[in-house]
């Protein structure tokens, strides 16, 4: 149970940080924070991600003079992937206030219930 | 070479800590950048130069120098930018009661 | 250049998009031509691999010649070079189509169109031949922000369903790629086939369930599977007709794919949670059909009940996916090569009618056949492929997906597959109602008698009648189409 | 092990500052608590031995504060909770 | 005489500023006391991330991150006291 | 609607625990047996620096062994540049119902001028310094640096949007939008006309060590590679800008 706790604790913290995501979408009604808990959930795959490499003895991987063997670095493939993972939530987050911006100008409204309202009009 | 590095170190690092409880403890928002714009620069500065001693002379000491320059640059102008903005957008300052 | 073939399918329409907006600033004529030229040299290729894929086995083509799993590999089997021919051709001919909804625009618009657009077709077709599960990914972002790009371009309410398309969408793809995640975890591979074999040991691991609702809750967010389809209705409605045929014909069917190519080719149908998992997808999938397609009826807005349509079609496909047997597979494959093309027509034939009378409600068909006749031809294809009625397509995927239950002895599947059908003939009917019985107000028949013009302009009026055409091809061509492609798809390699 | 304990702080404040962040009724502030989130972020990569991704982070982190900041300007700071 | 143990010595401590700094950053009460705890965070990190490298034994590698901190902190004082130009409010 | 928003909470508690009680399953952090370490990375850090001559292994994965990944990056950031660009640009006009539109609250917008003398003064030495940097991000990045294309092109639009920012939309130091994405395309199409020299010269798409130059294979890889980071760094500097341009623009008076 112990060791459950200490070996699978942060892959819950950062399960949670993710969820945050789903949940701050979902009853938060100001457009904006939708965009943040967005956000906070891409930055959770990443981490999980991180995590996931993660290596006793390994060191940071880029070359060493001297020092070579797999077991001496951290995977590099997951901080690839996430490097990618990264410019994706920048894109989304520019288009996204993109969005916003055109439904403010429009409606100039972000909340959700009274963008509604506004729209039925 | 390191008694140097170890003063420097120890005297950023106390500014350092008197930044931190200036910005917790002082009453209002320009006495808290006052702790914070110059004790942070000056202890964030001595620590680094600190550091680079400690590490000696080679690129990434010249690296680390190039910090200093910037903090004691981009802190103070961001203290000068954040004041005024305050100051314009009508926050008053703090002064004690009944004067 | 010939070994370079599978490449070309995907790099051609992306260079094209790329020098876009520069080649619009010079000429927009220009940036036509090579529009059209890169989406036909698409289209080529795809058939091209097709071909090689169907004569002499899958293709495998390694990125910088690295082997996977360490480099990235593309992988034309028949299953990924059918899907993208379907996608190629049906870019080809929406791109056609689209011309004459920007020529009046400036060149800016002019060249963020088409960059748009190319970069949503290189984006589903790099999606439907990768064998790299995070390449697939990378693909389906973008897709998703192209798409988002176009459909929020069609105006204010367009904007607000796109945000939201773009929240949901993140959150699939956010889903998916914590599914690629768990799977990375426990197997240390990203790439399709070296998972296969690695997973095989696993399946019966919790981690191996949890990705697998993971990507299943991913895609199907973004296919618009039933409880998961909220954000599709608005988007379809007040997206741009320019972009709307492809967006809705292809980008929910290509999910649709990924899901199938999860699920029979890398989890195997039969495995450890698998069954249990397909099991919900199907009672899910069989509740949305029936649903999507009452709310269809109630819907006013043309583009809407197509929408509405969508979701219950999407619907069919999870349920031959959630069948797991060979004609659940077969009835799937070809029911999403049906509900792209006539999605694709009804969606092109919706465009045609706003272009010609800037209407979308349905009660202004009224009389619609006489005004547009070829139109509503192939509308009448496509909803009779819909309702499926024999000769046209949609009838033979029902007639797998039947025959895929039957085996499977879920009646009540069977039962589902009919009461829809008998729904889609309902709200179908309304429109055939209008556009072919009801007489039109005497006011606008006279306006409409006077007018000596063609129908559409030609640009507009030949794709619409290619894909009316293709309904019936498919449909008439079902048996060589299922004996040489399909059967060769299916994992195992058919019978 | 001490560099687990570390980490699990660091996204322990991640966690702190991003729920700070949806919860604040003012969006400058909420994007100001995202912009502290993003600092933890970074040190949480950098702790996790990526260097790469932490920098990339850096200056995300930047450009998003930026392109938030700028679009609120033409938006209500206030926020419904 | 520096050694490991004294960097750690201070990275903790450091940590625990950082920590208090958050204090003032969640609290406010307005946004420019966030804003100023902010920036503390901000110039700390540097130093953390310093401190980082000289612990993993690879300053090289660090000095960069933290280099791009120090413009960080800059531009987001600097956008957001533009934010401020003309509008005037200092609660919503 | 209660029962909506208890029904939404519900199903985010129960994915919740379900993704904790999956977690169980991973192999634990920091295992250096765990399947993700063992199996596919060994060969990016033993082969790396001999395959490809990169001292950093996640350049290496990054712009070699899978590069094709990298293109599709740079692609999702030009989309993502034309998607902002194109709706900021042409919603109104899209809207068929032509209402006036409401403005946003009348003051001075981003994209004036911003006049202190301080910042005026410092940012003429910050920009020099930051643009140098950024320069000095992508050159380094190969050596054994963390850093590449993607930060130097961050770094460089930062340092054009400080000058926006205080010199206001008339600065010497500016690209304007438009020019910014035919700039982004441009930076992407380098990186993928690479993958069609190699195409030209017989090889598979981004096989850089097909180049026909009298090199090793190590330095034909790292010539690739510098050939697509320049192409990266051009694409995302131009893209910042331009969403960048078209958030800040000054508000159209219709």
């Amino acid at each position: 149970m112990r060791e459950l706790f200490t070996e699978h604790l942060i892959y819950w913290l950062i399960l949670f940080l993710f969820m945050l995501g789903p949940y701050g979408m979902i009853f938060k009604k100001n457009l904006v924070k939708k965009l943040m808990s967005m956000n906070i959930m891409q930055v959770a795959v990443i981490l999980f991600f991180l995590a996931l490499g993660q290596k006793t003895g390994g060191t940071i991987p880029i070359n060493l003079p001297g020092l070579i063997g797999a077991e001496h670095y951290i995977n590099p493939l997951p901080h690839t992937l996430m490097l990618t993972a990264i410019v994706v939530s920048l894109a989304t987050l520019g288009v996204s206030l993109g969005l916003l911006l055109t439904v403010q100008k429009r409606y100039g409204t972000l909340e959700e219930d009274e963008l509604l309202r506004r729209m039925n009009q | 070479m390191t008694i140097v590095a170890l003063v420097l170190l120890f005297s950023g690092f106390f500014f350092i800590v008197v930044a931190a409880l200036g910005v917790i403890r002082f009453p209002d928002f320009y006495t808290r950048l006052h702790a914070a714009g110059k004790g942070d620069t000056l202890g964030i500065a001595l620590f680094v130069l600190g550091l680079a001693v400690y590490n000696g002379f080679n690129f990434v000491s010249l690296k680390l120098l190039l910090i200093v320059l910037f903090v004691f640059l981009a802190n103070p102008i961001g203290g000068h930018v954040l004041s005024r903005a305050a100051f314009r957008s009508g926050l008053k300052p703090w002064t004690k009661k009944g004067e | 250049m010939k070994e370079q073939l599978p490449a070309l399918i995907v790099i051609v329409p992306l260079l094209i998009a790329l020098l876009s907006p520069l080649v619009a600033y010079f000429s927009t004529r220009l940036l036509r031509g090579l529009g059209l030229t890169a989406a036909a040299v698409s289209f080529v290729s795809a058939v091209g691999a097709l071909g090689h894929a169907l004569t002499k086995g899958p293709w495998h083509y390694y990125f910088g010649n690295w082997a996977p799993p360490w480099g990235i590999e593309y992988v034309i089997d028949p299953l990924s070079g059918l899907m993208a021919v379907l996608v190629s051709f049906l870019s080809l001919v929406v791109l056609i189509y689209t011309d004459s909804f920007l020529r009046e625009e400036g060149w800016l618009k002019q060249g963020i169109h088409y960059a748009l657009y190319l970069l949503l077709t290189a984006g589903l077709l790099g999606m439907t031949v990768t064998g790299d599960v995070f390449n697939l990914y990378v693909f389906l972002e973008i897709s998703s922000l192209s798409a988002y790009g176009l459909i929020a371009s069609g105006g204010y309410k367009a904007t607000v369903s796109a945000f939201r398309y773009v929240l949901v969408g993140t959150v699939g793809a956010s889903f998916y790629l914590l599914g690629v995640g768990y799977l990375y975890a426990i197997t240390g591979s990203l790439n399709m086939a070296d998972l296969t074999v690695r997973l095989q040991p696993l399946l019966d691991s919790q981690a191996v369930l949890i990705a697998m609702v993971l990507i299943l809750v991913g895609m199907g967010i973004k296919m618009a599977l039933f409880p998961l389809h909220g954000w599709l209705p608005d988007a379809y409605t007040y997206s741009p007709p320019a972009a709307i045929p492809f967006i809705a014909g292809v980008m929910t069917k290509v999910m649709a794919y990924v899901l199938l190519r999860y699920f029979f080719f890398i989890f195997g149908v039969l495995n450890g949670f698998v069954p249990l998992v397909l099991e919900v997808v199907g009672w899910i999938a069989a509740l949305g059909i029936i649903l999507a397609s009452v709310m269809a009826i109630a819907q006013s807005d043309f583009r809407r009940m197509l929408a509405f349509s969508s979701v219950a079609q999407v619907g069919y496909i999870g349920l031959g996916l959630s069948l797991g047997n060979m004609f659940g597979f077969i009835g799937a494959v070809f029911h999403i090569i049906n509900h792209a093309i006539m999605k694709c027509c009804l969606f092109l034939v919706a465009g045609g009618v706003k272009w010609k009378t800037g209407e979308h409600l349905i009660e202004k068909y009224a009389e619609m056949s006489r005004r547009m006749p070829l139109t509503m031809g192939a509308f009448l294809l496509g909803a009779f492929s819909m309702v499926g009625i024999p000769p046209t397509a949609g009838f033979f995927s029902k007639w797998y997906l039947i025959l895929g239950a039957i085996e499977k002895d879920l009646w009540i599947y069977v039962v589902v597959i009919i009461l829809s059908s008998l729904l889609n003939a309902i709200y179908f009917f309304r429109v055939i109602e209008q556009a072919y019985l009801k007489k039109a107000p005497v006011a606008e028949r006279e306006k409409f008698v006077e007018d000596k013009k063609p129908e559409l302009p030609a640009t507009m009026l030949v794709p619409i009648v290619v894909l009316g055409a293709c309904i019936l091809v498919v449909g008439i061509l079902n048996e060589p189409l299922v004996s040489n492609i399909l059967l060769m798809a299916f994992p195992g390699g058919g019978l | 092990m001490p560099g687990a304990f570390f980490l699990g702080f660091l996204v322990f404040l991640m966690a702190v500052t991003g729920l700070s962040a949806l919860f604040a009724r003012d969006l400058l502030a909420s994007i100001i608590m995202f912009s502290a989130f993003s600092y933890f972020a970074v040190l949480t990569y950098l702790t996790m031995g990526a260097p790469d991704v932490a920098f990339t982070e850096a200056v995300v982190g930047v450009v998003s504060t930026t392109f938030f900041i700028v679009a609120l300007r033409r938006m209500k700071r206030g926020s419904s909770k | 005489m520096i050694t490991d143990k004294l960097l750690l010595t201070f990275l903790i401590a450091l940590i625990v500023i950082i920590f208090l700094m958050l204090f003032r950053v969640l609290k406010g009460p307005t946004v420019f006391d966030r804003l100023n705890g902010l920036g503390v965070i901000g110039t700390d990190t540097i130093v953390v991330l310093i401190l980082l490298g000289f612990l993993e034994k690879r300053v090289n590698m660090y000095v960069d991150i933290a280099i791009s901190y120090g413009i960080l902190g800059f531009i987001s004082l600097v956008v957001i006291a533009k934010y401020f130009e003309g509008k005037g409010d200092v609660k919503p | 609607m209660k029962f909506v928003r208890a029904g939404a909470l519900l199903v985010v508690v129960v994915m919740t625990v379900v993704l904790f009680i999956g977690a169980g399953a991973l192999p634990a952090i920091y295992n250096p047996q765990s399947p993700a370490s063992t199996h596919v990375s060994d060969r990016y850090i033993e082969k790396s620096v001999e395959e490809t001559g990169s001292l950093n292994f996640v350049t290496a994965v990054l712009a070699d062994y899978r590069g094709y990944d990298t293109l599709g990056e740079t692609t999702v950031i030009f989309t993502a540049g034309l998607a902002a660009v194109v709706l900021l640009r042409s919603a109104q006009k899209a809207d068929s119902r032509g209402k006036k539109v409401p403005l946003a609250k009348a003051g001075k917008g981003m994209s004036e001028r911003f006049g202190t003398i301080v910042l005026n003064t410092a940012a003429r030495f910050v920009i020099p310094f930051v643009t140098l940097y950024g320069v000095y991000v992508l050159v380094g990045g190969g050596e054994g640096n963390p850093g590449g294309g993607f930060q130097s092109g961050a770094v460089l639009a930062i340092a054009i949007i400080i000058s926006r920012l205080v010199y206001g939309e008339g600065a010497a130091f500016n690209i304007s939008g438009d020019l910014a994405l035919i700039l982004a395309g441009i930076g992407t199409f380098i990186y993928a006309f690479v993958g069609v020299l190699t195409l030209l010269w017989g090889g598979n798409f981004l096989e850089y060590g097909i180049a026909p130059f009298l090199m090793s294979a190590a330095e034909k890889h790292s010539l690739g590679i510098s050939g697509i980071e320049i192409g990266v760094t051009l694409c995302v500097m131009a893209t910042i800008i331009a969403i960048f341009d078209a958030l800040a623009r000054k508000e159209e008076v219709s």
